[in-house]
């Protein structure tokens, strides 16, 4: 299978083939699909199935898969966000953690603190004490900072309330339509939300993971 | 991500290969002829001194296992070719093998030369202590490390651990020779009776080619290791 | 440019400085290892008679052995901060240069270890019952354990990232560690305890060990941070 | 305001006036309501309204709190299942950590173990090598072999998929049919579910949250 | 009743090993603080000058201070894992009964440090050039080591989970725990010291506050276990 977005300029990364297996059991096999700017994704897939694997795969954080991940040039920026892993220090607070990778709060990513979705004294507060919801805002917020061309989000939708989650999803769609492409993962239907393509991860081999309930 | 697999024949059915063991096997016999029936026993040592012609052998094994490795790491690091990793493995397992081979002869003989089986003024012994030490370290560090990343990990350390041979080598020569027990009797024209000489360099080159041969076998395994589990996959 | 990437090193060095600073552990680390070492080596160096000389003469070792620990400690507590929810990825997805990235993490050790070695030169004379408190506080004594700091965190930086991801943890790190430095402490050791003869080649050690480590570490850490495989999930 | 479930037995949990404030910051005060034998409560409130901080009290784990949370009696058991902290050891097994807080393997527990929600191969795997929803439902087997009087589940059905949360609730019901008090932390809706009451935690004090989106 | 707490007490205990076994670290710190250690320190002795008779009066020192510091290590291990992800909360929870946490913890760092104490004793005189290896090896000497340890342990247990909340818990653990026993340690090298003279007394030292320690773990405990604050959330 290949599953290509509606929009037709070249992707930015593109997936070909990929197979994983962790500790000698098979994930999935012979994943293919491209990744093209201005697209929102959505990728589903039950529980286990490996789509946190894959997604670290894409970023380059997981390095033992077969098959290839071809970013459109080596200069594009992917940035993985995670409800479970926020990859920043957690002693820290977001204010600091972002003075680490960014030239001066003043400047460049002033634009993503200072905005709707967290508070000021939020932000000046260490990770380790934040909420789960707060957790998950926070490793988002990182991630735009960055200014990415690629972004996926694993699962940081679903620590969130109502009002957070549409913030968020809004926030992403303006990434979008400025050219980025998105990969959202998510156990929630999101059937009131438009993708520009649905995929569903599917196990394979024969390692059995959770007997049907 | 896959490299390309190493050919499927037996290596060990090459014809070079049996020849090279046969011909170290005989060397070794010749060696050990030499050492223990045609030498005489040393004048002031006695029996003990026979131990010498395989504790310096064993050093410079080492020292051809360090610079195998030193090869295997640069190789793997710039070319990311399996062989290559396979080559490091093998030279940093052989060349724990022989870097403790010379610290055992070496501390019984020191204990029956100087009565002291070990001592830290010695830069000789210290720096062979470390070196094994290195090789300890990345034996462990094969074992500990995940299938994927122990390759580059191992590299970097062997090429670490190479730096340290030549602090071994030249140890004792850049120290003042006033108070170093252990001796350089070679460089300084000792050996002077030929059966002496001849015996020392036929032991050592048997030693030397034993170990250049064990890496050979280990190679050979290793590459084996990886075909079997590329075929499991 | 250079100007850039030396800005961001000094970013990152100050994190590390303040993620140690607020949780408290560098100061515990440093006052444990002192007091605690000092107190029981000294009470042993009473016990076995010492004389006021042999005394002088040990204090370097001991204030080196409580380097070794607080910088290996530091070192380890750095590289756990690093791992815990995959703050270094997200250094490296941010695309910060990995040479920053090693240097900053070098320059942070090496000031910790060097407060902590200052201290603990401070406190061991006192408990050891020498009067000169000022002995290691010359000019080449401060130089010395600078020096020796500089080496433990240059390979300790390296080879920090090397068994971060082992599966045996931290303390792996010692044993790759200790036989590069164990050449650097013993040339600190002669240098501190003040015999004159010799210096010169020590000093020699010192900084040439300090100098290769440095741009082995500068060389080969993009092997290392590339070759890491998958976080926790 | 004092919810009470349907059901007309004593409370096996009765919180009073219970005020919660976290660094000189308050978060919620004076909630009062009991939890009843055969009942299941679901608690909603926004991002950082200090739901976690509520289950940690009432588990006994927070004891910054005024105001008086009160079981029906001292052995009462009161389970906290939480998707963002396991309460387990994560280099071991979920067997393994079981096989800590139960006699053997081969008696009790074995009936929370051998269930349709964790394969065998899972039930073996250190818990820092699961995925999320794997995760959560290990912490959920957890709870259950400790037979809980009170069980409280912090977002637990969030990362899991479809099947698997319907599952999670499903075991849930039959504990609860049993006599077990349960309360569900979640941000879903789940208007198809049956809740014997829903309670909403609101943000008292000053503290700025979240700006409003 | 009291049977079924002892088999809780051993479910404990044994957990504890196997998460430090499966870690690996345990082995690593024994080795490391033993070999990084005695190198370091026996070349300060070398260097000092010291007769064969000093160094064999030094020895117990250096071997209690390797003691001392894997005791830290691995009772700050215990306490991460304890706080990582809540466990301890969860055993809590569990009706884990609180005398059997302390009593497990207790054994476990107890039969840890005492490991790492008996082989530091091993590798300790062969460094330091003593032929008498047996020295520490007396029943007298494994009963002195076995008591220092199981004060460390009664101490550190108790100790630990006062510090593992509090903001900056390492350095309240060594601040706390140093005072408590160093009267251990000095009662423990004048008995492997060997002198024969008042070993009645110090010996008394020794079990007597190996007792009061352990009293007092099992009093205070569940004061300490109960009044512990929130997790991050
Ligand atoms: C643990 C103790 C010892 C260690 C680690 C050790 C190590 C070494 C090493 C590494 C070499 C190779 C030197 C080179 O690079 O050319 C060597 C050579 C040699 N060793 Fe030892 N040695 C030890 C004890 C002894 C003792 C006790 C003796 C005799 C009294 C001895 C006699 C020699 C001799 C004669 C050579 C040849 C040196 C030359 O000609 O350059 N060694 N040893
Ligand atoms: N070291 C390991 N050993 C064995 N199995 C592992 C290891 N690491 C990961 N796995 C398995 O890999 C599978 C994939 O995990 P992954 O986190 O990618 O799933 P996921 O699709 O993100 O699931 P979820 O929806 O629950 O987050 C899981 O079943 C997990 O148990
Ligand atoms: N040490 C602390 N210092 C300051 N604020 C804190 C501290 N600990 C917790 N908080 C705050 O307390 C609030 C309540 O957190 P809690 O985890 O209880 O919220 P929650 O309702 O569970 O939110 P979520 O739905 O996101 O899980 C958060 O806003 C958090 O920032
Ligand atoms: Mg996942
Ligand atoms: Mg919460």
């Amino acid at each position: 299978m290949r599953e290509s977005t509606a929009k037709n300029d070249p992707p930015l990364l593109a997936l070909t083939d990929v197979s994983v297996s962790v500790n000698g059991n098979k994930l999935f096999e012979n994943v293919s699909f491209d990744l093209r700017p201005g697209t929102f994704t959505l990728l589903q897939g039950s529980n286990g199935v490996g789509k946190t694997t894959l997604l670290r795969a894409m970023a380059g954080v997981h390095r033992s898969f077969r098959g290839t991940i071809a970013p459109l040039s080596s200069s594009i920026r992917i940035a993985l966000v995670s409800s479970a892993c926020s990859f920043m220090y957690e002693d820290l607070s977001l204010r600091e953690n972002l003075a680490i990778i960014t030239d001066s709060l003043s400047s460049s990513s002033s634009i993503s603190i200072d905005n709707d979705l967290l508070s000021h004294a939020l932000v000046a507060q260490p990770l380790n004490t934040l909420s789960s919801g707060e957790r998950s805002i926070a490793a988002f917020l990182r991630a735009l900072a960055v200014n990415p061309d690629v972004i996926l989000l694993d699962e940081i939708t679903s620590p969130l309330d109502e009002a957070r989650r549409g913030a968020v999803l809004a926030r992403t769609r303006m990434l979008v339509s400025k050219g980025c492409a998105a990969l959202l993962v998510s156990h929630d239907t999101l059937d009131n939300e438009k993708f520009d393509a649905r995929l569903t991860l599917q196990r394979s081999g024969t390692k059995e993971g959770f007997a049907s309930v | 991500m896959s490299q390309p697999s190493i050919p499927n024949t037996n290596p060990f059915k090459s014809e070079l290969f049996t020849v090279a063991t046969v011909l170290v096997a005989a060397w070794i016999t010749y060696a050990m002829h030499l050492v223990f029936t045609v030498v005489p026993n040393e004048v002031t040592m006695g029996a003990v001194q026979r131990i010498f012609y395989f504790h310096v052998g064993s050093a410079f094994a080492t020292y051809a296992a360090a610079f195998c490795m030193l090869i295997g790491s640069l190789g793997f690091l710039a070319l990311k070719q399996n062989h290559l990793d396979s080559l490091q493995l093998a030279a940093a397992e052989v060349g724990l093998l022989f870097c403790s081979l010379v610290l055992i002869t070496g501390m019984i003989w020191g204990q029956f030369a100087w009565n002291l089986a070990f001592s830290f003024r010695e830069p000789r012994l210290v720096s062979t202590l470390v070196l094994w030490l290195l090789f300890v370290a990345l034996v462990a560090l094969r074992k500990f490390a995940d299938r994927e990343q122990a390759p580059a990990f191992c590299a970097v350390l062997g090429i670490l651990g190479a730096i340290m041979v030549p602090v071994v080598v030249f140890s004792v020569k850049l120290l003042s020779p006033i108070a170093q027990l252990h001796p350089v009797v070679v460089e300084h024209g000792g050996l002077r009776e030929a059966t002496f000489r001849t015996t020392f360099w036929v032991a050592n080159g048997a030693v030397v080619s034993m170990g250049l041969l064990f890496i050979w076998i280990r190679h050979r395994i290793a590459l084996l290791e990886i075909r079997s589990n590329e075929q499991n996959i | 440019m250079f100007n850039d990437k030396l800005r961001v090193c000094w970013r990152l060095f100050r994190k590390d400085l303040v993620i140690e600073a607020r949780r408290g552990e560098l100061l515990a680390m440093i006052v444990i290892a002192t007091i605690g070492l000092s107190v029981i080596l000294s009470y042993g160096a009473w016990l076995a008679g010492l004389s006021e000389n042999q005394r002088i003469l040990l204090a370097p070792a001991l204030s080196l052995s409580v380097l070794l620990i607080t910088a290996l400690s530091v070192i380890g507590k750095f590289s756990e901060y690093d791992e815990q929810s995959g703050a270094l990825e997200g250094l490296l997805m941010a695309d910060v240069p990995s040479e920053a990235l090693y240097l900053s993490r070098v320059a942070a050790i090496w000031v910790i270890t060097f407060v902590a070695a200052l201290v603990a030169s401070l406190i061991l004379p006192t408990l050891l019952g020498l009067p000169q408190v000022a002995a290691l506080f010359t000019v080449s004594g401060i130089a010395c354990v600078a020096g020796i700091s500089l080496g433990l965190a240059s390979t300790g930086a390296l080879l920090a990232s090397v068994t971060a991801r082992v599966r045996v943890g931290g303390i792996f790190l010692l044993t790759l560690v200790l036989p590069l430095i164990i050449p650097l402490f013993f040339a600190g050791c002669e240098v501190l305890s003040g015999q004159e003869s010799g210096h010169d080649f020590w000093w020699t050690v010192i900084w040439g060990l300090d100098a290769i480590y440095l741009a082995a570490g500068l060389w080969l850490h993009p092997y290392v941070l590339v070759n890491r495989t998958a976080l926790p999930l």
